[in-house]
């Protein structure tokens, strides 16, 4: 069996080289300018402006951020682990940057005479590609919280330890809706599956889960207890500055759009629009930025408005009400595309 | 806060090798290290200059009144944001500024000490309010000047100070960081460049008010 | 050298009394820091907490990193000039230390506050409550993990400062209360302001209630929180909100009116079980009685002087000054030496939003005062934090801490 | 010179000069030396006790319905002896009563028992007197210093304590003494 999934075109080496470098550039161009939205949204949110000074209407906020942090002292603490205090953001950002190559950004175009898939790699295993470096990505954080030295740092990571691997279980779960309804574990595939309805429809109960869960897995509000501010300082990167420190804040971006990409791959139709409306080609992508600018304002959005769990009710939602939610909602999909 | 100037050899070697360069004079590694030394790392400096300037994350501390007037200029009314000063950072390790916001105290200070040194270079510290700049009312057995254990780099007076007050000296940071200061009122008496001279042993016939001190007679 | 390390190891020599059941070998009990430089002590509170993974097991609060030594200073000054020092001791409740301070003074010379004064004492004063418990309501939610209120509660602070600010000049420490009285009359268009925020306070309140009470997970993180009953409450000298969440309707403003309190019509809010949800509910319910007191105090203002008109006390007027000789030297006096307290003690209790202030003014005859004592709410509500966050969890500290709401300004004065 | 109580609006009630002398009375008659005098003026009702007797008078009151200790403070009376003195504030929450009671101990001998154990909230407040005026309390379970570091030596709030301070640097003396070879 192939690791890919079957793809009927074929591919030269240098378009599949190109295509990366493009995601990289296109991602690494957008979250920054992701971070201002989220200022300046919070900002209209509590009543303030927001960033709109630097540079025309802040947007050169981020690049100087970037800069500021880049040219910070390089620094570890005396009580940390060596050459793991360097190596956590690291494994942080590498895994979450190893998500983007799977979002399915539109389907097989023909550019210039080649067939074009518009998305890093189609796996025959898509979503279990994602859960894997996921599961990685969380020893970025263990790591580094561990290898800090500090105890802040280390009560930060065992709660992220805790948070990650509970959630995940029912992340997991609620996608196997999805993907029995599919009949594919190919993004590309469960996308074109859609094309009659988009699976937040029959799948909302999958869909919520899956979207709980993302916020946990993403360690953000209201489930930011990983880092939360006002009992453990910074939690896991507490002792990280400089270089390390955007490196986590990026991998937590990097994460949330992934998160928002795969829902829009698996709950909302990808790159297709509602109604029987199909636009050429070259607007798939913008179709699919445009649904994940939802979830981020989403993710923004409840930011702004709930309170952080405390750690027992994350432990108890996690596993009495999510997961046998998740469970519940596999039983009922499997019986009902069986039967 | 004193503000350094280089030395009048040193501006004068540079004013030769500039007119060296004009007169293209100037030839083979002298050349690239001239071109090097004012274009490349000028304009570098400068943006990175920029970049500190305009990002200044300040630490989440408060001491005392202050620290009420501190929170005040990130909400709605001054909100600081807009600058690029908002991520309000609680680790030391992430924050560029530390703001004394009230009265420092003899137990206090060794920890401010400890969490200004915990900072990461380049940092900033700003010495909010009367008590830690001067001690205030407050000049007591229990109070410590803030200038006595950590390099302040700007004063805000007031007791507590308004929070436009505090965003001015945020921003007077902020063009201090980035290079262009503006110096008050050497700039508005048009006095750039000379010295407050103070008066030695002896020098205090002038009458303070009657006359020009000595020192800035040269002006 | 061997002073400090003496310190250092009476300070190791902390001993925690709480011995966890069914600890093995392989249990370990993790101390942790929390301040003096937090984000969620409020200040530069510091506590020593053991922790058995995120089960608080003991708590010693460590406090005395903003003492100022107020109460020494306060000594140096003439009786009026302490007015300003003394504020700064609970920099959120200025306008009550000034109370407390001038209240203990009054009485020890003597003085009747006319009426209007009075009232424009009330008016301050609540105003300062409000602002106190906004200030208190948007960092506790910041502290819980709700960021959006602290912008609101910020927001309707700077009305309230506006107005300070209009009757006084000053946003904080605004010296308006006097020795004798207020030291000026509200000027014109003070009333329409105040009147609007009027207005407008009570339908903020309401949008926080919506945003917060209404929360599944707030009221999951402060209901059965940390309760602490009314008996423990009162043996450790604990007093305002705290107390009235517990169930015990103590309130100077009705036991022991001062400053024409029993001419208003407001109610006690009093909570039931003494948890976190009590604490919030109690000081929110407080804003609108507040709201109330104001609106009373605001209709009924009696015409009449701001100020007694004892010129051995209080400054003559300005005009005076061009044109009476007599004004002129009780003026000198006044400013250069301050009036004279016959020799007596004093200990006046008001009703803050944090509790008790209670001023202590020894006077020994002379015109500086020989003793200012500030017993502060802060200062002694900050004990009850260990019996109530005792086997809570690191979360549900901090939301304690944050109900508790310490001021240390005045916990360290 | 004192001002009839009546007189002042807004004050608390206090046991009246009666009242005060049925108390301190009652205690006599408990303890005949514990009673030192009682004053009541400017509305303040006052009663000096001993200071080796403070735990039986205090908890007499206490049983007689003075239940809360709003504060507990030190002052100091140089020139006068004995010098120090400690004050608690006795509150009767049901019948809105006030009393002080007052024991002052001398510098030399700056000890008296602790009343923690009666109310655990004079646990700070003792050690607030302690720090400050360097009065001793028996009994006390933790008794250092609060406020001030814990390192330092002597008793700031003491009337012969200097008020100390640093000389504040102003252009004209910035050459001399503190900074001058910054």
């Amino acid at each position: 069996m192939s690791v890919f999934a079957d793809v009927n075109y074929f591919e030269p080496w240098w378009i599949q080289i190109l295509k990366a470098i493009l995601i990289f550039a296109v991602i690494f161009g957008v979250l920054p300018i992701l971070t201002v939205y989220e200022r300046k949204l919070l900002g209209r949110f509590q009543h303030r402006y927001g960033p709109n000074r630097v540079g025309p209407y802040g947007l050169m906020q981020p690049l100087a951020e970037i800069v500021k942090f880049a040219r910070k002292e390089a620094f570890r603490p005396t009580t940390s682990v060596g050459f793991l205090f360097h190596l956590a953001p690291a494994l942080s950002i590498l895994t979450a940057v190893g998500g983007l190559a799977l979002i399915p950004w539109g389907g097989v175009q023909n550019i210039l005479g080649t067939n074009v898939g518009l998305y890093g790699i189609d796996v025959s295993v898509g979503p279990l590609y994602v859960f894997a470096l996921a599961g990685i990505s969380f020893y970025g954080i263990l790591l580094g919280g561990w290898a800090s030295g500090s105890k802040y740092s280390f009560l930060g990571s065992m709660r992220a330890a805790a948070q990650l691997i509970s959630y995940e279980v029912s992340q997991g779960l609620s996608l196997v809706g999805v993907l029995i309804t599919a009949q594919t574990l190919s993004l590309t595939g469960i996308v074109n599956a859609q094309r009659g309805m988009w699976y937040v429809i029959p799948q909302l109960c999958g869909f919520l889960i899956f979207m709980v869960a993302s916020f946990a897995e993403t360690n953000r509000a209201p489930f930011d207890l990983v880092e939360a501010d006002a009992e453990l300082v910074g939690g896991y990167f507490t002792e990280y500055g400089g270089t390390p420190f955007v490196a986590y804040l990026f991998a937590e971006y990097v994460n949330m759009m992934v998160v928002s990409a795969m829902a829009t791959t698996l709950f909302l139709g990808g790159w297709l629009l509602p109604f029987g409306i199909h636009p050429p080609g070259w607007v798939d992508p913008f179709v699919v930025v445009a649904k994940m600018m939802l979830f981020m304002t989403l993710f923004i959005w409840i930011r702004a408005t709930l309170p952080r769990l405390r750690y027992d009710q994350l432990m108890s939602f996690g596993w009495k009400v999510l997961l046998p939610l998740a469970t519940l909602n596999l039983l009922v999909t499997a019986i009902i595309v069986v039967a | 806060m004193e503000i350094t100037r280089e030395s009048a050899t040193e501006f004068r070697s540079r004013q030769m090798l500039a007119r060296d360069m004009l007169r293209s004079d100037l030839e083979g590694e002298a050349f690239d290290r001239y071109v090097e030394q004012a274009v490349m790392t000028t304009t570098l400096d400068r943006a990175v200059a920029w970049a500190q300037g305009n990002s200044i994350y300040p630490l989440t501390f408060g001491l005392a009144c202050c620290a009420i007037e501190m929170m005040s200029i990130v909400a709605a009314r001054l909100d600081i944001a807009r600058f690029g000063f908002e991520a309000f950072r609680a680790s030391p390790r992430q924050a560029d500024m530390i703001i004394l916001s009230g009265r420092v105290s003899m137990k206090m200070a060794p920890v401010i000490r400890r969490i200004y040194d915990q900072m990461l270079e380049p940092k900033f510290a700003i010495s909010m309010g009367a008590c830690c700049s001067s001690m205030g009312v407050f000049n007591n057995y229990a109070l410590v000047p803030a200038d006595k254990f950590l390099p302040i780099d700007v004063h805000v007076p007031g007791c507590p100070p308004r929070p436009e007050a505090l965003a001015h000296g945020i921003l007077k940071l902020r063009d201090k960081v980035q290079g262009n200061l503006r110096e008050g009122w050497r700039e508005r008496y048009d006095a750039v460049g000379t010295e407050e001279v103070l008066p030695g042993e002896g020098e205090f016939d002038v009458a303070p008010g009657g006359g020009t001190p000595r020192g800035l007679a040269g002006a | 050298m061997s002073l400090l390390s003496d310190h250092r190891k009476r300070e190791e020599s902390v001993t925690f009394s709480s011995e966890p059941a069914g600890m093995g070998e392989t249990h370990e009990l993790l101390t942790l820091n929390f301040g003096p430089h937090h984000p969620a002590t409020h200040g530069v509170l510091r506590l020593l907490v053991t922790l058995e993974g995120e089960v608080l097991r003991d708590v010693k609060p460590i406090i005395g990193y903003v003492h100022t030594g107020i109460e020494k200073t306060a000594e140096d000054k003439s009786y009026w000039k302490a007015i300003p020092v003394v504020e700064r001791m609970d920099y959120l409740a200025y306008y009550f230390n000034a109370m407390a301070y001038c209240g203990a003074v009054e009485t020890l010379l003597g003085l009747e506050v006319p009426p209007r004064a009075q009232y424009l004492r009330v008016i301050h004063l609540e105003l300062n409550r409000i602002m106190s418990h906004l200030v208190w309501l948007g960092t506790s939610a910041l502290d819980l993990g709700a960021m959006s209120m602290f912008w609101y509660c910020f927001r309707e602070r700077e009305t309230i400062l506006d107005l300070f600010e209009m009757s006084s000049g000053q946003r904080m420490h605004t010296r308006y209360i006097q020795i004798g009285g207020v030291i000026e009359d509200i000027p014109a268009g003070f009333a329409r302001k105040l009147q609007a925020f009027l207005d407008e306070m009570p339908r903020r309140a309401d949008q926080y209630a919506d945003l917060l009470e209404k929360n599944e997970i707030l009221l999951g993180r402060l209901r059965d929180t940390c309760p602490l009953d009314a008996e423990t409450l009162l043996g450790l000298g604990v007093t305002g909100p705290l107390l009235r969440a517990a169930g015990v309707p103590w309130d100077l403003r009705k036991a022991q009116p001062y400053s024409s309190y029993d001419q208003f019509d407001f109610k006690i809010p009093v909570g039931s079980v003494g948890d976190n949800y009590d604490r919030f509910r109690v000081r929110h319910a407080e804003l609108y009685e507040s709201v109330k007191i104001i609106q009373q105090a605001l209709n009924g203002l009696p015409e009449g002087p701001h100020i007694v008109d004892d010129r051995k006390v209080t400054l003559p007027p300005r005009h005076e000054l061009a044109t009476s000789m007599e004004a002129l030297i009780h003026h000198f006096k006044l400013v250069t030496e301050g009036f004279r307290v016959p020799e007596g003690e004093c200990y006046y209790p008001i009703e803050g939003p944090r509790g008790e202030y209670g001023c202590f003014v020894r006077a020994d005859g002379s015109a500086k005062p020989a003793r200012v004592h500030m017993r502060d709410p802060s200062f002694v509500n900050l004990q009850a934090t260990a019996p109530m966050v005792k086997d809570a969890y690191i979360a549900d500290f901090i939301a304690t801490l944050a109900m508790i709401d310490p001021v240390l300004g005045g916990v360290d004065r | 010179m004192s001002p009839p109580v009546a007189a002042r609006r807004g004050g608390w009630p206090v046991p009246d000069p009666g009242g005060l002398e049925a108390i301190a009375q009652a205690l006599r008659e408990a303890d005949p030396d514990c009673i030192l005098g009682t004053t009541h003026v400017n509305g303040r009702a006052e009663i000096q006790i001993e200071p080796s007797r403070n735990v039986p008078v205090l908890e007499w009151l206490r049983d007689r319905g003075y239940t809360f200790l709003a504060s507990l403070h030190g002052v100091d009376y140089y020139p006068h002896e004995p010098r120090l003195g400690v004050i608690y504030e006795l509150l009767d929450m049901r019948e809105v009563d006030r009393v002080s009671v007052k024991a002052r101990v001398s510098t030399d001998d700056a000890r008296i028992a602790s009343v923690t154990f009666m109310w655990p909230g004079a646990d700070f407040q003792e050690r607030e007197v302690y720090d400050m005026f360097g009065v001793e309390f028996e009994g006390h379970p933790d008794l250092r210093r609060i406020l001030m570091p814990e390192d330092y030596e002597g008793f700031p709030q003491r009337r012969d304590f200097p008020t100390g301070g640093e000389p504040v640097l102003f252009t004209h003396n910035e050459t001399d003494g503190y900074g001058a070879d910054r």
